[in-house]
């Protein structure tokens, strides 16, 4: 059984696939029938990985070797570009975190959309795409060559696009869905330049022989860091970084289940997951471009100013999923932030890249959990505004405990798993960049604050909305529960005494040759407390603040904060920047251009059709009608062809031969209308004597 | 100063020439019938002088001119039904008059 | 379906060709009572469904060639002589680069019949006036005696300004003399090189010419080169290229839904066809000079550029939802002209690919618009939105068709546009940088018009409008399901391209 | 009537036309004066020709116009075209002045028009382009070509040579008449068509058109009528 | 002598006696006068056919009988009258174009017109002065052929007696013709001062000689030639000495303006090919350049003047300028010997008729029904007679220069002959002029198919002889297209 699952990865991915077709096709108009099929389909494929997981924890040799396969994609010259795909350790933690939650999600869906379908929404056309979301990512995350990752890229950007329109009849859902797409589509603009710069200089899309081809020295130098650069982009896009991060949020806008899946744990993770699986292109790429800054420097940097940007805005928002939303992209800039963390010498940190990969590992349990508990709790008060709910844990203690638990471990509470891979984090940043450690010791207090004010205003103190919330049914508090397992436990699979994570994760011929060299060293102390002492902040402020129910000392606070609070709560600016920018730019230019083709080009041609017409209405004066005008008329011609004719021996001399007669040519025209048009001035004076 | 050709071929020019005018100015339709009489006669003029000057004896020339001669008395009496067709349906001969077709 | 091959080769290709012909001549035939039952539009829908199986037929006995050194595959050849005096033969065939062609007109007009099942004007000759452009647009994919190809590009003119002048919108008859003016004006281009060809070599056979003295190979580069641009602008005129494209938002938007179809659909190919087939094959020596300053491949690759984003941006500022699918077309097409100047394998065979996942791309769109105007009786986007709410099924199909318009993974697009950039990054990476841009521009228009088209609330005067019908749903779903599958399996079409892209390469002297 | 002013002018020119025509033939014959007759002649045809494009009466017009044709048939004389000089007379100092004049009185012509005849500046135009242009032209490049060029070569019974060569006194009549038949049949015959054509072509156009019109039964109607007063009688 | 070599002139006379006394031999046959017309156009055509039929026996018999009937001066009439393949063509098309056009104003000229047998006489006529042009070998013969036609197309044109416009248009072409042949007379003489001959062979040799000639000489050779191409340009309209030409098709009665445009065009490019061949050597070149210059000028003043045409026949007077120019190019070739290359003129003429043909048919039949030439009141007739407008629209397709129709090859192997004589830019004028040229032909189909008409009633059907002339016209042209080789190898003459 390992051994067929080892051998048929590709199933993992078809088989959602499979179940979206099937929908699509055969059981549309049945919507249950069609959610049973997904969630069958989702769990072949979790059985599937999980078969394969462990058998990479056991011997990952064994499927390194044997999980590569193959297909003839198409032929273009004599370059065959292929269907590959192949297995090695972070796929397969990737394949489980993404089948599990697929599945998890696809359950707790069953009921919350329920009330939906009620609405007309249909049931199927949400499974179908989740199906497909699902079938994207794994695409995603089993090939192993640029053009598939590329086109596993684009289709969950599809997918993902789908299903934030889900609600189509909303004017947001759809502009959220459009918005999303774009600022992905400027990532994958980017992320598609560095492909074809890798591509044209390797010749060829495989992750393994690109990075071989490279460090044979095949791409060097700026292009090398370039191409980095660009490659980046895409993550950029796709893991909410800044400036690109503005979707995001914005996503809040499809069901809340399908937030949980794609814009928590494993969608926006695939640019991280894309940045570590081909991280010895980025390691190799330390050419300096711009004021001395390398790849890995600028991911570092973006990574960074996400974290705390994020962190910053998360703090005062209101809508209880965009403060979630905030906070994953805030954590995927820690993550981002932590795969850009290279050692003095040069080499690559082999604990930025696990520590990064933990981070994703954990968060992705953690931060899904939190959005189903949001879930869970929109289900019941009908609104996401945090400041109308309040003492729901008396209410929906499912819900609040396991919500707690994820605030607990998102905020890195001792024990937690947050707290492991976050101190693993700070660990790599540490040994990195001082003041960047700085810079994400702020964002991880500021996360600990928010997350926690988040738990207070929704579960503590006086219920303040309407309504009579209560506890949802078994397929929604299942997928909490157990994820709150998780949560609280794996991290212990990555502690600094025993890293069996990195152990596993770093075992990737990727990522392998970097890596090899690292030692491993064991807790930094010093790091772990900064992360006690982060958490310790973070909660007793938002303690402090939020912890009693009582909204007074927060609201005296935010007035006196003044232009800080409203900048957070405005979300920095940035997405009316991005209008100002589209509508003052692009629009305009946009329009300006329509307009220049329709004044300029457009005209040229009416122009010249209009002046056709135009001689041809001045040349027709004429045929004045005069039958002695057009007598003067063979005569003046007989006279200058005469002329012509005549002294053309002369000019003949000095001139090109076509040339002397197209002018008189010219001339005998000109000499014709004008005779024509004068004749009939003759008769004018004429008719007025 | 005797008679050369070139006399004769100023005169027939003189005369041609005239009879452009003639067909270029008049109001009348039976004058430009009689200008383009006169532009014959000047042809007719050339002819006869070439034939006599460069063709002695052959009167290749000559011959021209009495088909010439035909022509136009054929000519001028075409000519003149056209004219009056054109009077009956105009009312005028007035070579200005009859231009109702333009443009 | 094989069919012993001998069989085939003798004037099958000649059937195909003029097989719509005999169908429009049986239009003419038919009784006028014979209009009221829809005889014509099952007779025309029939001979193009025929054409089709013919084609796919020919498609299925075609061989791509195995044989490395042949730099020609023509197969299915007919030549027959003509003009004996000129030299010129009634000569036509297929290979890798028309076959996809002939597929794709097969396919197009039969959606475009299926398009046009509710015209009740004069649908005799209506019918009869498409069915000899399709025998045009044959013989322009087909034809390899350059005055044949001349005849068969003319040919198209007088039926397509009927067509648009007729049975087209409010302003036809302006958008039809623009467009007829237009592609005459720049065939005369074409008429004068064709000429000087033939005076040079003394053949208009395409096979000779690039066998023998490559048109004007022995008459120094400036000749070549005026010729060479000559030729090009009567391509870039039906293209369309910036700045010769704006005829085309014109005729499309006056044109009834079927033109638009077969105008986006096959039309502009006969421009990209005429710049491969002729451009590459008569003037290598000018494709391929580098040494020159005189680089026509940067040339047309910034000129594919300036289509590509000009067009995409023209596009998003338009109003008319016809418009701006017509300049999609104008940017989509530009992907073509990059592809070209990419002068290497990849960059050929995006373009030929790219002229056909256009052509049934947008021909869906062009569809969908129909299906809205239908329905709605307006085109101005700021009136319509929500529609999806009350035709579900067209609204999803909407949204699978935006998303093959903007090259999503699955969709044939996204493979022919990944080759154009591969293969143009190659030569002008620069300009292929500014054209990938496009992915977000193009991706900006098409979704927006997804979105103020088909989402958000529903205005009141939109209630009640019926969900498409059979019939559109069958052409739409006959036209995804080719983008789909050569999107998911795209060896399907570049088994067949390769080959000629390699032959067309070999001919140029550039290594595969 | 004898103060008539056109009587007077009829007079002039008939009795002109007639010592003209004596004088070139006097001259000619006995060979003194030739160049006087020539320049006598000349004046005469191009002052009449002036008058015939010029005066104001149509009639004195036509009169004028006689008198070209009158003296031109005397320089047919005096260039050796005795046959031709008469059908000039005849023809068309005869046929077709007469026509003309009849044209003249039926258009009633000289009363009406040409009282007011083109502007000024068109009929500068016009004797700029004619009179100068075309004249100036003809004159000035005819000048001093030497016409004799190919001399005899090209014809096969003619004496060769570069001078210009002395009017030859040979009757010609004769020799026309056998042309007629022999070298110039085609012409002739075609000129005789033309003849007629333009016969008929006179006649149509100037036939009224009640003179064809009674005895044509214009349509099956009017037959029917017939047929029924037939019937009834 | 040998009057054979006359018979199909002499046939042409004969018949146009007999229908000239037409109307009185057949009244008592026919006493309805419409019937009377008709026959006696039946005759007319029969007689012509009869004509065509013994030019088509000249050619298949090989009468070039010429080895011995050329051995005498006496039997070849001085060479004043010659039967080569050119002339036999020329005659062919010449009168293959007149039995076109009396088949197509049967009914025009029985109602419109009163005096139907000298009608039908004079087109017999001026049919009769085209072939003398078509052989005429010398300058007397050719004048007189020219005069011929001429004359007789005065008098056509003036055959609506009660029409102002017709009288007019015989008028401005009478006295524009009358100065033109006045002005061809002094070239000629000029050219007669100078070589001392007139038969054109001769005058070839002669001039051939005299383009070595010092100045004077070639400059007053100039003067002789502008002089006598203007007196021919005049005759195939060609600018600018083209003036008279709208007018005079707009005046006319439409079956003498299809003459006009048809016959007489052809008849007229009979006429300057045969003048063309007496210019050899420098005055070839020099007669090249003039030659092109004035094509391009009558092709642009033809095209652009049509452009804003409202009159059917005068945009056709302007589109029959055009095809003249494009025919000149033709031209060229001949003067530089080119015959294989010249026979795109006889072609693209060949092609010309029939489209003309069809054209000015339709334009009878619709102006008939419509009571005016005016193309807005061409508005939706394809809805009255489909059939007529059909035809009418192949034409014009065919007459724009579109596949599939002869208009297309004829247009395309001139070109060729262009390109082959060293004038691509010539043949690129003329395809950019066609462009132009689409624009007014497809304003026509634009009226006839785009407009709705006012009254949907249909017509009457077109009668037997238009239908035939429209089939004829339609299958001509698609076969000129189709397969153009046989009529290209009979256009391919020797001289």
């Amino acid at each position: 059984m390992i051994e067929f699952a080892v051998k048929n990865a590709w199933l993992v991915a078809l088989l959602p696939l499979l179940s979206s077709i099937v929908i699509t096709f055969l059981t549309r108009k049945s919507p249950v029938l069609s959610s049973r099929i997904s969630r069958a389909f989702i769990f072949m494929a979790l059985t599937l990985s999980s078969l394969i997981c462990y058998e990479a924890v056991n011997d990952i040799d064994y499927v390194l070797q044997n999980s590569a396969g193959s297909l003839r994609w198409f032929t273009s010259g004599s370059f065959d570009f292929a269907l590959s795909w192949k297995v090695d350790a972070v796929t397969a933690m990737m394949l489980v975190v993404v089948t599990l939650i697929s599945t998890l999600v696809q359950l707790y869906s069953r009921e919350y959309m329920e009330e939906y379908i009620h609405k007309g929404y249909s049931f199927s056309r949400y499974y179908a795409e989740l199906s497909l979301f699902s079938f994207s990512m794994l695409l995603l995350v089993l090939t192993d060559n640029f053009l598939v990752l590329y086109a596993g890229w684009e289709l969950v950007g599809v997918s993902s696009f789908l299903l934030i329109g889900f609600f189509f009849e909303k004017k947001s859902a759809p502009y959220a869905a459009k918005k999303a797409f774009l600022a992905n589509r400027v990532g994958d603009f980017g992320f598609l330049l560095g492909i074809l710069l890798i591509f044209t200089y390797t010749n060829t899309l495989n992750f393994d022989v690109a990075a071989a081809q490279i460090a044979a020295g095949k791409m060097t130098g700026g292009v090398l860091t370039l191409a980095a650069i660009l490659t980046f982009f895409g993550a950029m896009g796709k893991s909410g970084q800044f400036p690109l991060h503005i979707w995001l949020p914005d996503a809040m806008e499809g069901p809340t289940p399908v937030s949980a899946l794609i814009h928590a744990a494993t969608m926006v993770a695939a640019g991280v997951y894309m940045v570590a699986k081909i991280m010895t292109i980025f390691a190799q790429a330390t050419f300096p471009v711009l004021w001395g800054f390398n790849a890995l420097d600028f991911i570092a940097a973006i990574g960074g100013i996400t974290a705390i940007m994020a962190a910053f805005i998360a703090i005062t928002q209101t809508d209880i999923k965009k403060i979630l939303a905030y906070s994953t992209v805030s954590q995927l800039g820690f993550m981002i932030l932590t795969l850009g963390m290279y050692s003095t010498e040069g080499g690559i940190t082999p604990l930025g890249y696990t520590a990064g990969m933990f981070h994703l590992f954990t968060h992705a349990f953690f931060k899904a959990m939190l959005f189903l508990c949001s879930g869970s709790v929109i289900h019941a008060c009908h609104t996401q505004d945090i400041f109308e709910m309040g003492g729901l844990r008396k209410k929906m203690p499912v819900t609040a405990i396991t919500c707690l638990i994820g605030t607990a471990a998102i905020s890195g509470a001792p024990g937690f798993a947050g707290f492991w891979s976050k101190d693993a984090m700070l660990d790599a940043i540490y040994e990195g960049n001082m003041f960047l450690f700085a810079l994400a010791a702020i964002g991880a207090t500021m996360t600990a604050f928010y997350m926690f004010r988040l738990y207070f205003l929704t579960f503590e103190g006086e219920y303040r909305g309407h309504g009579h919330p209560h506890e949802p049914g078994w397929r929604m508090k299942f997928p909490l529960i157990f994820l709150a397992i998780p949560s609280v436990l794996i991290g212990f699979v990555g502690t600094p005494w025993a890293d069996y994570f990195k152990d596993f994760v770093h075992y990737t011929p990727v990522v392998k040759h970097a890596t090899e060299h690292a030692a491993h060293h064991g807790p930094n102390w010093i790091v772990m407390g900064c992360s006690l002492a982060i958490f310790t902040v973070g909660t007793g402020l938002s303690f402090a603040l939020y912890g009693k129910g009582d909204l007074s000392k927060s609201e005296a606070l935010s007035l006196k904060m003044g232009g800080l609070f409203k900048a957070s709560l405005n979300k920095l600016y940035i997405d009316e920047a991005y209008l100002w920018f589209i509508d003052k730019f692009v629009l305009a230019f946009a329009k300006a251009s329509s307009l220049f083709d329709k004044f300029v080009i457009d005209m040229i041609v009416n122009v010249v059709s209009w002046a056709c017409i135009g001689v041809a209405h001045f040349a027709k004066r004429m045929h004045s009608g005069n039958i002695q005008q057009y007598a003067m008329g063979v005569i003046v011609s007989v006279l200058l062809l005469i002329f012509a004719g005549t002294n053309y021996v002369y000019i003949a001399k000095q001139l090109p031969i076509y040339w002397v007669w197209i002018t008189i040519g010219l001339i005998l025209a000109v000499a014709l209308s004008v005779l024509g048009y004068f004749g009939n001035l003759f008769k004018k004076i004429l008719d007025s004597k | 100063m005797t008679l050369t050709l070139y006399h004769y071929l100023v005169l027939a020019a003189l005369l041609f020439c005239v009879g452009v005018y003639g067909v270029l100015t008049s109001k009348n339709a039976v004058r430009v019938l009689m200008s383009l009489e006169l532009a014959f006669a000047g042809v007719s003029v050339n002819l006869v002088a070439f034939s006599n000057y460069i063709t002695p004896g052959q009167l290749t020339g000559q011959m021209f001119t009495i088909f010439i001669m035909t022509v136009s008395a054929a000519e001028a009496g075409v000519g003149l039904a056209i004219i009056f067709n054109v009077f009956k349906n105009f009312q005028t001969a007035d070579m200005e008059k009859i231009s109702t077709m333009k443009w | 379906m094989a069919v012993d091959s001998s069989v085939l080769n003798s004037l099958f290709l000649t059937l195909i060709v003029f097989f719509p012909i005999l169908g429009g001549l049986v239009q003419l035939a038919l009784p006028s009572s014979s209009v009221a039952k829809k005889i014509p539009h099952k007779v025309a829908l029939g001979t193009t469904f025929i054409t089709f199986i013919m084609s796919l037929i020919l498609a299925m006995n075609f061989k791509p060639s195995t044989d490395p050194s042949s730099v020609f595959n023509f197969q299915f050849v007919d030549k027959f002589s003509w003009i004996p005096v000129l030299n010129s033969n009634y000569h036509i065939a297929v290979d890798g680069l028309s076959l996809p062609m002939v597929l794709l007109t097969s396919l197009i007009m039969i959606v475009a019949v299926l398009a046009s099942w509710k015209i009740e004007k004069m649908p005799r000759m209506y019918f009869f006036l498409m069915m000899i452009m399709q025998t045009a647009v044959y013989g322009v994919f087909t034809s390899l005696d350059l005055l044949l190809f001349f005849v068969m590009w003319e040919l198209e003119l007088i039926p397509m300004y009927f067509l648009i002048g007729i049975w087209g919108g409010a302003r036809r008859e302006y958008a039809a003399m623009k467009f007829v003016l237009y592609t005459a004006f720049a065939s005369a281009f074409m008429l004068i090189v064709f000429l000087g060809i033939y005076f040079n070599t003394g053949t208009f056979d395409y096979v000779q010419l690039v066998q023998g003295s490559k048109a004007f190979a022995n008459l120094g580069m400036g000749i070549q080169v005026l010729a060479f641009v000559s030729l090009m602008i009567c391509f870039a005129v039906k293209l369309p290229m910036v700045p010769f494209h704006t005829w085309l938002p014109d005729a499309h938007v006056e044109a009834p839904t079927a033109l638009s179809i077969v105008l986006a659909g096959v039309l502009l190919k006969m421009g990209s066809y005429g710049m491969i087939r002729f451009g590459f094959g008569l003037f290598p020596d000018v494709m391929s000079a580098k040494n020159t300053i005189l680089d026509l491949s940067f040339w047309l690759a910034c000129l594919g550029t300036i289509n590509i984003i000009y067009g995409a941006f023209l596009a998003l500022a338009q109003t008319d939802m016809k418009r701006v699918i017509a300049y999609s077309s104008v940017s989509h097409m530009g992907f073509v002209l990059l592809g070209m100047a990419g002068m290497n394998a990849n960059g050929l065979n995006g373009a030929i690919l790219q002229m056909f996942t256009h052509g049934t791309i947008t021909a869906m769109m062009f569809l969908f618009v129909g299906v809205v105007y239908d329905r709605t009786h307006t085109r101005e986007i700021a009136k319509l939105g929500g529609l999806a709410q009350q035709m579900p099924i067209a609204g999803a199909f909407f949204v699978a068709i935006s998303m093959a318009g903007v090259a999503v993974p699955g969709m044939n697009s996204f493979v022919s546009e990944f080759l154009v950039f591969a293969g143009s990054f190659q030569n002008h990476p620069y300009l292929c940088a500014l054209a990938a841009f496009s992915v977000v521009i193009g991706a900006g228009y098409t979704l927006w018009l997804n979105e103020r088209v088909f989402f958000g609330p529903l205005p009141s005067a939109w209630r009640g409008l019926p969900d498409i019908n059979k019939i559109e749903t069958f052409s739409v779903v006959l036209l995804m399901t080719i983008v789909i599958a050569t999107g998911l399996y795209p060896a399907l079409l570049l088994d067949i391209i390769n080959p000629a892209t390699k032959q067309i390469m070999m001919i140029m002297g550039i290594p595969a | 009537m004898w103060k008539d002013k056109s009587f007077l002018i009829i007079f002039g020119v008939f009795s002109s036309a007639v010592l003209m025509l004596l004088i070139s033939l006097v001259f000619g014959s006995v060979g003194l004066g030739k160049d006087l007759a020539f320049y006598f002649l000349s004046g005469l045809i191009v002052s009449s020709a002036i008058g015939v494009v010029t005066v104001p009466n149509l009639m004195h017009a036509g009169f004028l116009l006689v008198l070209t044709f009158v003296s031109t048939a005397g320089i047919y004389a005096l260039l050796n075209a005795d046959f031709l000089a008469g059908a000039q007379i005849l023809i068309n100092g005869g046929a077709v002045t007469i026509m003309m004049m009849f044209a003249v009185m039926l258009t009633n012509s000289s009363k009406d028009t040409d009282k007011i005849p083109y502007s000024y500046e068109y009929r500068f135009v016009a004797f700029v382009l004619s009179g100068l242009g075309l004249f100036l032209i003809l004159i000035l490049r005819t000048l001093g070509v030497n016409f004799n060029l190919l001399g005899g070569q090209m014809v096969s019974w003619a004496p060769s040579s570069w001078a210009i060569k002395e009017p030859i006194s040979v009757s010609t009549t004769e020799l026309i008449g056998k042309m007629f038949f022999e070298k110039y049949l085609v012409p002739f015959e075609v000129a005789s068509v033309l003849l007629l054509m333009a016969l008929i072509g006179a006649i149509v156009l100037a036939l009224r058109e009640k003179d064809i019109k009674e005895d044509l039964i214009e349509t099956t109607e009017e037959i029917k009528e017939l047929e029924e007063k037939v019937s009834t009688k | 002598m040998s009057f054979a070599i006359f018979a199909p002139e002499l046939i042409i006379l004969i018949t146009a006696c007999i229908v000239l006394f037409g109307e009185w031999f057949f009244k008592p046959v026919d006493r309805v006068k419409e019937k009377r017309g008709r026959n006696i156009g039946f005759v007319t055509i029969i007689g012509m056919f009869l004509s065509l039929g013994t030019l088509l026996g000249f050619k298949s018999t090989n009468f070039m009988l010429m080895e011995s009937f050329f051995s005498s001066d006496k039997a070849s009439f001085y060479h004043s009258f010659v039967l080569d393949d050119f002339a036999l063509y020329f005659k062919a098309i010449i009168v293959f174009s007149s039995i076109l056009t009396v088949l197509i104003s049967f009914k025009y000229i029985s109602e419109k017109i009163r005096n139907s047998g000298e009608f039908y006489s004079l087109i017999c006529m001026a049919t009769l002065g085209g072939m003398v042009i078509s052989s005429a070998n010398e300058m007397i013969t050719f004048f007189l052929g020219i005069e011929l036609l001429s004359i007789s197309s005065y008098i056509l044109s003036c055959m609506n007696k009660e029409d102002k416009k017709s009288s007019e248009a015989a008028m401005k072409y009478f006295v524009v013709g009358g100065l033109s042949s006045a002005l061809t007379l002094y070239g000629f003489s000029l050219m007669f001062g100078l070589t001392g001959v007139i038969d054109f062979p001769s005058l070839a040799s002669a001039l051939g000689k005299l383009s070595q000639a010092p100045q004077p000489v070639s400059v007053i050779l100039i003067i002789a030639t502008v002089m006598s191409f203007a007196g021919l340009g005049y005759k195939i309209a060609a600018a600018p000495f083209h003036m008279w030409a709208p007018d005079v098709y707009e005046g006319a009665p439409t079956p003498v303006t299809a003459f006009l445009s048809i016959t007489s065009k052809i008849a007229g490019f009979a006429a300057f090919s045969r003048f063309l061949q007496i210019f050899t050597n420098d005055l070839a070149n020099q007669m090249i350049i003039l030659i092109a210059i004035v094509s391009v000028i009558t092709m642009c003043a033809g095209n652009f003047l049509a452009l804003v045409q409202k009159d059917v026949k005068r945009m056709f007077a302007f589109s029959s300028i055009a095809h003249a120019g494009y025919i000149l190019i033709g031209l060229i070739p001949l003067i530089k010997g080119n015959y294989d290359d010249f026979s795109s003129v006889l072609f693209y003429l060949t092609g010309y008729i029939f489209m003309n043909i069809g054209a000015f048919g339709a334009i009878m039949y619709f102006s008939k029904h419509t009571g005016s030439t005016e193309i807005e009141s061409f508005a939706g007739v394809a809805k009255k007679s489909p059939f007529i407008a059909f035809v009418f629209s192949c034409c014009l397709v065919s007459l724009a220069g579109l596949p599939p129709f002869g208009g297309f090859t004829g247009k395309f192997y001139l070109f060729v002959s262009a390109v082959n004589s060293g004038y691509a830019w010539l043949a690129f004028v003329g395809a950019l002029n066609s462009v132009v040229s689409l624009y007014y032909y497809v304003k026509i189909m634009k009226a006839m198919y785009l407009k709705d008409p006012e009254e949907s009633i249909k017509w009457e059907l077109p009668n037997a002889a238009l239908t035939m002339a429209a089939i004829i016209s339609i299958v001509g042209m698609l076969a000129l297209f189709i397969m153009p080789y046989p009529f290209l190898q009979m256009a391919k003459i020797g001289f």
